[in-house]
């Protein structure tokens, strides 16, 4: 601990904390313009320059770690004069267009002007001559309010990982720019935006809407991934406005990605659904809430008294509030009289649990976005991280710049790989073999923690069963050199510490829970507990909805496999929460198939979905900005959101739509408010903190999906896309500006064997049907797979999938062919 | 090429020691041939080759060779000077080969100039 | 050209900071650096094109426009400048009719200047290709150019 | 090997090169073939011998003869009458003019007798390009004690002993520097050398790396000892393709050689380097910049701290000196501090190179113990001015970063110290000497528009700030400079060298406030009377002839571009205003200074265009 003072006040800090950052941790400001705290000390502005007793040279405090007994002058004449030269510099050539700037009110460039500046300058027409503006979706850079801080550049080369932006040319001509002034083309996160002191980068949704001043702020937490960030809402008027993210708040501490800032404008769609809709003949007839009730009600009874309450199963989501999810359980169970409840995340979150109870013995996950800090090596197994979990994947990437290797083994190119020391290109889908083979490597090698992994449950089978992963077979299958293999093993086996993460999409193609058994298996071979293993959740209370109760929980109850893929028409009416299993769910035809062959179907949702679209009863739904409950984030975090808006239409909360239909029913849930149902889930969830761990090997064997053929040689790969989270995005006017229909993204060499050209349409057919996308030629992609995302409903992706019966969705084979003209 | 060592250094030294020694002067002896039209038409140019041959043989390093214009005495050419460190330089006339190779060998290796030969001691600077 | 490209993109693949010596040996092969050789570039070894571009734009070694068949670079250095190498180079320029910057309409010339070029003993000085010319006056100009044309 | 009895070195450096050394090269071996004399006689390319301006230069051995601006035509001769007759050919020899007699030795010549050879010890005395002529001049000796028999305390004493400081520019003391990062705990350092000689108006590294590229390499060896380096860059500007050339090849004779590599003479310390070429970059110069730009960055500064010493390239410890520090070691560890202390002051110890050029006769590369007053390497050693009739008038120093020394102070011994005093600083040693001619304000603007150039644009005063003041003095020097200019001026500097980043906006004012220092009056009179009375802005002046001088002999007339001087024969000329462009050429032809230099005049402009047209 350091102690020093500044302008005349004892303070301490921390070694190598810079001036600036003990100052500022201690409520004294000094003046700046190229620091964050998330980038490494840049010196550019000299705003910061202090004095230092008994030192003649000025120190910039941004840069210059504090010392033990320093006496540190912030605010002097002499400083301020500084400040003043500095800043009439800087006011040279930034245009005084503030009355139509948006930032104004909120820069820190007009603040400090304001605080320093003296009204008249000594230099006159000493502008800079225009340079162009950079053009782009969603972010816009005029180029004259740019005072060349580099905080744009930085955060997206060093931050982000991207690197989109460049200072262009020397000296005083330099501009910001994308390479060759051409069109901003990046991950579209707008940190840049965010971080932008003038305003130079702003963002083009917020672009005149409302002068900052006007602007009500209020934080909430952000409806997409499972990272759960905070989002600082701009609102006016009852309208959201923009978001940002604001330092010291929250699990993103200021960070977000281009889905949490842009894409909440879905809850402006005009696809809203926004009074009750009952289906008559073909076509929807809008109704009250009491007519729909009743006639729900009505219906439900009438299949409980004909087919009995089993018959009746329900859908929850991965999306709507740990309240919503917890009344919809307790309806179904209380109400109805059925626990076939569950969710799209049996297909991904669910089978990771199961794994992770099986290795572990324990209940939950959470798992620890700061897992990556201080970890000697990171290996990631067939995720993009950085696309499912953004501010998770920037920790990674920070943690890998601040010296912790990085392997990744990924069949495609993404920031990951381009970041990692090593990127092990594998053949999709074979990652089961590549850990099982890496484990073999370590016990021949003799570097696993023996005394505890060969004592513990399963060491016998799994060291028979690893007998054949080879190097050698283990290189053939996944493509990847013995040398490599036995390489990454060694440098997993020999670091003191370490981080294995995967995504749950990696269990989505074939891999199922094989891979995150295969995972465990590794973690504990290492003797590592299971904090090493980071597996997220993947939405915004995926994690929530597993602990609130949608899911199956005894023997009799039914799951997803059953109410939408069993074969015995078991189920003759359905309740879907927040769900489209029509566009996101595997074999979309198997499902259209069930949902139509049902009784009573009832969709209660914020759009009219595919699945909504077949539905006899269709509820709107308020989103999650129109209502208060929790969002369980993936470190098991729960956190607020917050009614910020008005509900759509007729819309309302989901929990208290269910409440109602129960009410209407005549069977009270018990609960009137949200303070209720709060109460209640405290009561009847179990604290899970302090679980014990109880160890167990459980040998995962690899299984080849669909194997590429003649006729079908290509692999099909469901990926996510960075600016998209489940089907709620697709809604954003925002992100369709930059993303708006579902790529086929195939190889350079692929397709120049396929005759398919950039841009052009092609029909992709499986075994279960085909479709026709648009394909996008990519170097970033191997050759003999192609990649498609599932969020688009229009893209009906899930024509070609399948789901075998063991809730593995295999690979699918496809062919591609190129469609005549555009 | 081998890797060298610190001897090596030394002996590579050693080795460079006589065109260092024409670079940097330092030399014992220097060896003039007065090479005026005269002397060369006289047999000045086969002395020198001569003279050469003979320091290189006698691997001896501090010893130059240098030329000058006619000396004066044309009738005597081909001639040479030869000046030892601190002594007076001593002129040779009439000279052929085999003459060249003794004094060099009595005078310039051993110090005792060789008086048949000489014509005079003393003389002028070369320039 | 795109081959020798790569082949110098495989060479230093993966060493760190290859960026500026790759792009020196590009410039070499091309001439100059269009943002096509750029985007190569970046791609092969890993960075993004703004980045390519930001270090291209910072050096005056690197140039984005071709240069002419003989490229001419004037000093501007103190010695150069003391002897007035103003004057010789307006009046290259009135010669070749172009700024400098710029190649001659029929690709013959292009016009640089440069800082010092450490030959300040024959200030004022002027290169073509890799001819160094001293004590240049705007008297010499047109006769040193016609052993170019 | 074979005996020659004459070794011919001619000068190869960049110089003597474009004057004319392969051409006459080629013609002194045809000739020596010619006469028979092609195993008697040696002809060695060297570096550069310093005496850049003579070009090319010839030195031969063993007596000592200087030759100076030969020519293909007078090879013939020279081989007849120097190599066949033994007669030293005294047309290409150096002329002192005012004796006016050839001067055959070049230690007789002034340029050469006032120096001492240290760094360029091997000047024209070497092949560069042969590692056993440098290890003849104990090359490499000093490497060999420093590996086997001292430890790197050892070697960082007896650098601070001798008291060894940075010869790039600031003069800090390298031993100092050294021991910072030999206590940095590392797996990796890096010894790095500076060859990104930026300065205009300086080419020592130049100059040492391309006649004495060993000295460098030795240098470095020793130095990464000390800090326990085992890897190094040599960072050379692209511009310097022969310094390249020769350090390459002496780096892959010292590799072949096991200099580099491994296990260097059987010592068990390894070492290897690389080189590096810049990519025209001034900023670039600094070290952290230098760093940036080796890892394929910008080359923009970074704040200190953390020191390179601490973190540098990579965020590895690291040492950067430049070239003529680094060729300094090698006699220094072979000789002990004591040898070093011999020349120069206290605190400036030891010997520095200088580069002499502009408005000076002998224009070129001189070494002289430090503290030798200013005006023995002016007129000693640089033979005054070009133009005798012109006085001297100032002398630059330390390029962009330094200032003008007026006449008044060149007196002054050359040291650090007393360099700073006069608001100039050492540099790497360009001394770029201006007569009367000279307009001080062009000159501040010349340096101004360097240093705006050049700077990165990382931080706000330099980058704009530079910009601003380059905008002030075009006006000034425009005739549109306004009341309180000098004053913001100086304000604005102050302020400019309190808040820069680096090295280069704190020192970019300095030519401003050097010249107000030292010729306030000049810029008073731009501002206020629009006159500049050298001439060389030609919006503030008007040229008019003094008849009472003025001999008529009409050379200003066929001089004038514009035809705007008239008179008779041997009668005094005269001047028309209205058609005069001031482009200075009758000041620059009259022989009798007749010419006088006035404030601006207004005047019908149209006069000149109707003249334009008309042609």
């Amino acid at each position: 601990m350091l102690k020093l003072i500044i302008n005349d006040k004892n303070i301490t800090a921390e070694e190598g904390e810079t001036i600036l950052q003990a100052a500022l941790k201690n409520n004294i400001y000094i003046p700046n313009l190229c620091y964050d705290k998330r980038l490494r000390p840049y010196g550019g502005c000299r705003l910061c320059v202090v004095e230092v007793e008994g030192q003649a040279r000025l120190f910039a405090a941004c840069s210059s770690p504090a010392q033990d007994g320093m006496n540190i002058k912030t605010d002097t004449p002499k400083l301020r004069k500084y400040r003043q030269t500095v800043l009439e510099l800087l006011l040279i050539h930034h245009p005084l267009d503030c009355p139509v700037c948006d930032k104004a009110g909120e820069c820190d460039l007009q603040d400090l002007a304001y605080e320093y500046g003296k009204p008249d300058s000594r230099f006159i027409r000493h502008r800079k001559a225009s340079p162009p503006d950079v053009r782009g979706p969603l972010i816009e850079l005029t180029a004259n309010r740019c005072i060349l801080c580099g905080k744009c550049v930085r955060i997206c080369r060093d931050h982000q990982g991207r690197g989109a932006l460049g200072l262009i040319g020397r000296g005083f001509p330099t501009v910001v720019q994308p390479a060759f002034g051409e069109i901003l083309e990046c991950d579209y996160c707008g940190q840049c935006v965010d971080i932008c002191p003038t305003g130079a980068i702003l963002s083009k949704t917020f672009k005149f809407k409302a002068r900052s001043w006007f602007l009500e702020e209020k934080e909430t937490t952000c409806p997409f991934c499972g990272c759960g960030c905070t989002l600082t809402l701009g609102l006016r008027e009852g309208n959201i406005l923009r978001s940002r993210g604001k330092e010291g708040i929250g699990v993103s501490d200021g960070n977000l990605c281009g889905r949490g800032r842009f894409g909440i404008d879905y809850i402006n769609s005009e696809h809203r659904l926004k009074n009750p809709l009952i289906r008559e003949n073909e076509t929807f007839r809008e109704v009250t809430w009491e007519e729909a009730l009743s006639h729900i009600s009505s219906n439900l009874k009438e299949t409980i008294n004909t087919n009995g309450a089993a018959s009746v199963g329900a859908i929850g989501s991965q999306r709507c509030t740990n309240e919503d999810n917890y009344v919809l359980q307790k309806f179904m169970r209380n109400t109805i009289g059925s626990g076939s409840i569950d969710s799209s995340a049996a297909l991904g979150y669910a089978k990771v649990q199961k794994a992770w109870n099986m290795a572990f013995g324990r209940n939950s996950h959470p798992i620890d976005l700061q897992s990556p800090y201080g970890k000697e090596i990171l290996f990631i197994v067939e995720s993009d991280i950085s696309v499912t979990h953004p501010i998770f994947g920037l920790n990674i990437l920070e943690a890998s710049r601040g010296g912790a290797q990085l392997i990744v083994a990924d069949s495609r190119e993404t920031k990951l790989t381009r970041h990692s020391s090593t990127w092990l290109p594998i053949e999709d889908g074979t990652g089961v073999a590549l850990m099982n083979g890496m484990m073999k490597v370590l016990i021949d090698k003799d570097l696993i923690k023996k005394d505890s992994a060969a004592g513990l449950k399963g060491f016998a089978e799994l060291q028979a069963m690893l007998e054949e992963y080879t190097p050698a077979k283990v290189s053939q299958i996944t493509g990847i050199s013995e040398e490599d293999i036995t390489a990454a093993a060694v440098a997993l086996g020999t670091a003191k510490s370490r981080m294995i993460a995967l995504s749950v999409s990696a269990t989505e193609n074939t891999k199922g829970m094989d891979i995150a058994l295969a995972a465990a298996n590794l973690t504990i071979l290492l003797g590592e507990d299971p904090s090493t293993l980071q597996i997220p959740a993947e939405y915004s209370n995926t994690y929530g909805l597993y602990h609130s109760g949608v899911r199956p929980l005894k023997p009799e109850d039914k799951g997803i496999m059953e109410i939408l893929y069993g074969d015995q028409t078991a189920f003759s009416a359905l309740y879907i929460m927040g769900e489209d299993p029509v566009t996101t769910f595997p074999d979309s035809s198997k499902i259209l198939k069930r949902l139509k062959s049902l009784d009573f179907l009832v969709v209660q949702d914020i759009f009219m979905t595919e699945t909504a679209k077949l539905a006899n009863v269709v509820l709107p739904a308020s989103s999650w900005g129109e209502k208060d409950g929790t969002f369980t984030n993936a470190e098991g975090k729960v956190q607020k959101v917050f009614k910020v808006v008005d509900p759509a239409g007729d819309s309302k909360p989901d929990w208290m739509i269910i409440k109602n239909l129960a009410l209407t029913m005549e069977k009270e849930l018990g609960v009137r408010s949200l303070e209720d149902i709060q109460a209640e889930m405290k009561e009847s969830q179990p604290t899970v903190t302090d679980e014990e761990t109880t160890l167990t090997f459980n040998p995962a064997k690899y299984v080849r999906g669909e194997e590429p053929s003649q006729e079908f040689p290509f692999q099909l790969v469901i990926r996510d896309v960075l600016q998209h989270s489940g089907v709620t995005s697709t809604s954003s006017k925002s992100l369709d500006l930059v993303i708006s229909e579902a790529l086929l993204e195939i190889n350079e060499e692929d397709a120049k064997k396929q005759g398919v050209k950039d841009n052009s349409h092609v029909k992709v057919t499986s075994q279960h049907g085909s479709i026709f996308l648009k394909a996008k030629v990519s170097e970033e992609v191997p050759q003999g797979t192609v990649f498609v995302p599932s969020h688009f409903p229009y893209a009906k992706i899930n024509t070609l999938t399948h789901l075998a019966s063991n809730g593995e969705s295999p690979i699918s084979v496809v062919k591609i062919e190129a469609t005549l003209g555009k | 090429m081998a890797k060298l060592t610190i001897d090596d250094l030394k002996k590579i030294k050693e080795k460079q020691k006589a065109t260092f020694t024409l670079r940097e002067g330092g030399s014992r002896a220097k060896i003039t041939v007065h090479m005026g039209t005269c002397g060369i038409a006289a047999g000045a140019r086969t002395i020198m080759t001569a003279l050469i041959d003979e320091i290189t043989k006698a691997g001896v390093e501090d010893v130059i060779t240098t030329t000058s214009g006619c000396a004066g005495l044309c009738a005597r050419e081909p001639m040479i000077t030869v000046e030892l460190l601190n002594k007076a330089p001593v002129k040779y006339g009439d000279l052929t080969e085999e003459k060249i190779r003794e004094i060099f060998s009595e005078h310039v290796l051993k110090g005792n100039p060789v008086e048949k030969y000489a014509l005079v001691v003393g003389s002028e600077t070369t320039y | 050209m795109l081959q020798e490209i790569d082949r110098v993109i495989q060479q230093y693949k993966g060493k760190p900071g290859s960026s500026i010596p790759v792009l020196q040996r590009c410039q070499e092969i091309v001439g100059y650096l269009p943002p096509e050789i750029q985007k190569i570039v970046a791609r092969g070894l890993k960075t993004s094109a703004a980045e390519i571009h930001s270090v291209v734009s910072f050096y005056s070694f690197f140039t984005m426009k071709p240069r002419g068949d003989h490229n001419i670079r004037i000093c501007l250095g103190t010695a150069c400048y003391v002897k007035r190498v103003e004057e010789v180079l307006s009046k290259i320029k009135d010669n070749l009719k172009i700024d400098v910057g710029e190649v001659t309409e029929d690709k013959k010339f292009s016009i640089e200047t440069v800082r010092c070029l450490g030959a300040c003993g024959l200030a004022p000085v002027m290169v073509i290709d890799e001819e160094t010319y001293g004590a240049m006056t705007p008297k010499k100009v047109p006769e040193v150019l016609a052993e170019y044309s | 090997m074979e005996k020659y009895r004459a070794n011919l070195l001619m000068c190869a450096g960049t110089g003597c090169v474009a004057s004319g050394t392969p051409k006459v090269r080629a013609a002194i071996e045809e000739e020596l073939i010619k006469k028979g004399l092609e195993n008697e006689i040696k002809i060695v390319l060297t570096g550069c011998n310093g005496f850049c301006a003579e070009g090319p230069v010839m030195l031969v051995y063993p007596e000592e003869i200087f030759y100076q601006k030969l020519t293909v035509a007078e090879v013939p001769k020279l081989v007849e009458e120097h190599f066949l007759k033994g007669r030293p050919y005294e047309k290409l020899m150096f002329k002192d003019i005012e004796k006016r007699h050839a001067i055959p030795l070049m230690n007789d010549i002034p340029f050469f007798k006032h120096q001492v050879l240290r760094v360029l010890r091997n000047k024209g005395l070497i092949d560069p390009d042969s590692i056993d002529e440098y290890i003849a001049r104990d090359g490499y000796m000093a490497a060999a004690k420093a590996l086997t028999e001292m430890s790197p305390e050892d070697i960082i004493k007896a650098i601070k002993d001798a008291g060894v400081r940075g010869r790039g520019g600031a003069g800090f003391p390298t031993g100092l520097k050294w021991e910072f990062a030999s206590k940095s705990v590392a797996d990796q350092k890096y010894m790095l050398c500076n060859g990104d000689e930026g300065d205009p108006g300086a080419f020592m590294d130049r100059s040492v790396m391309e006649a004495d590229p060993h000295s460098v390499i030795e240098g470095m060896i020793i130095g990464a000892k000390a800090i326990g380096s085992s890897k190094g860059v040599i960072y050379v500007r692209a511009e310097y393709p022969l310094a390249v050339q020769r350090l390459q090849n002496a780096i892959d004779d010292c590799r072949e050689r096991g200099l580099l590599g491994n296990d260097i003479l059987g010592s068990g310390f390894s070492f290897d380097l690389e080189i590096y070429l810049g990519a025209g970059a001034f900023v670039c110069g600094e070290e952290t910049a230098l760093m940036r730009s080796i890892e394929g960055q910008r080359g923009m500064p970074r704040p200190r701290p953390p020191f390179p010493a601490h973190k540098g390239l990579w965020d590895k410890p690291s040492v950067l000196n430049n070239v003529e520090t680094l060729a300094q070691i090698a006699p220094t560890i072979l000789n002990g501090p004591e040898w070093y202390r011999q020349l120069g002051t206290e605190k400036s110890a030891g010997s520095k190179v200088f580069a002499l050029t502009g408005d000076i006769r002998n224009v070129g590369l001189v070494e002289v113990p430090m503290g030798t007053p200013l005006k023995t390497i002016i007129y000693d050693i640089g033979g005054g001015m070009k133009n005798k009739k012109k006085k001297f008038k100032s002398v630059q120093m330390g390029g962009p970063s330094g200032g003008c020394i007026p006449e008044e102070l060149i007196d002054i011994p050359v040291t650090y110290e007393d360099v700073v005093k006069t608001g100039a600083i050492m540099g790497s040693g360009g001394m770029v000497v201006m007569d009367e001619d000279t307009c001080m304000v062009s000159t501040a603007k010349f340096f101004l528009e360097f240093t705006a150039d050049e700077s990165c644009g990382k931080c706000t005063p330099c980058r704009v700030g530079t910009r601003v003041m380059l905008d002030m003095l075009t006006d000034i020097t425009e005739g549109r400079g306004r009341e309180g200019d000098i004053e913001t001026l100086q304000d604005l500097s102050n302020d400019i060298i309190a808040t820069s980043l680096c090295g280069l906006g704190q020192t970019a004012p300095n030519p401003i406030l050097s010249t107000i220092r030292y010729f306030k009056d000049e810029y008073e009179a731009h501002i206020h009377q629009k006159w500049c009375k050298t001439g060389i802005c030609s919006d503030l002046c008007s040229f008019e002839i003094s008849e009472d001088v003025c001999t008529g002999c009409g050379a200003c007339a066929r001089a004038c571009p514009q035809g705007a001087i008239v008179g008779e024969k041997k009668k005094p000329h005269s001047i028309i205003q209205d058609l005069c462009i001031q482009c200075r050429s009758c000041y620059d032809r009259c022989a009798f200074q007749s010419i006088k230099i006035g404030p601006a005049k207004e005047k019908d402009k149209t006069a000149v265009a109707v003249k334009d047209q008309e042609e």
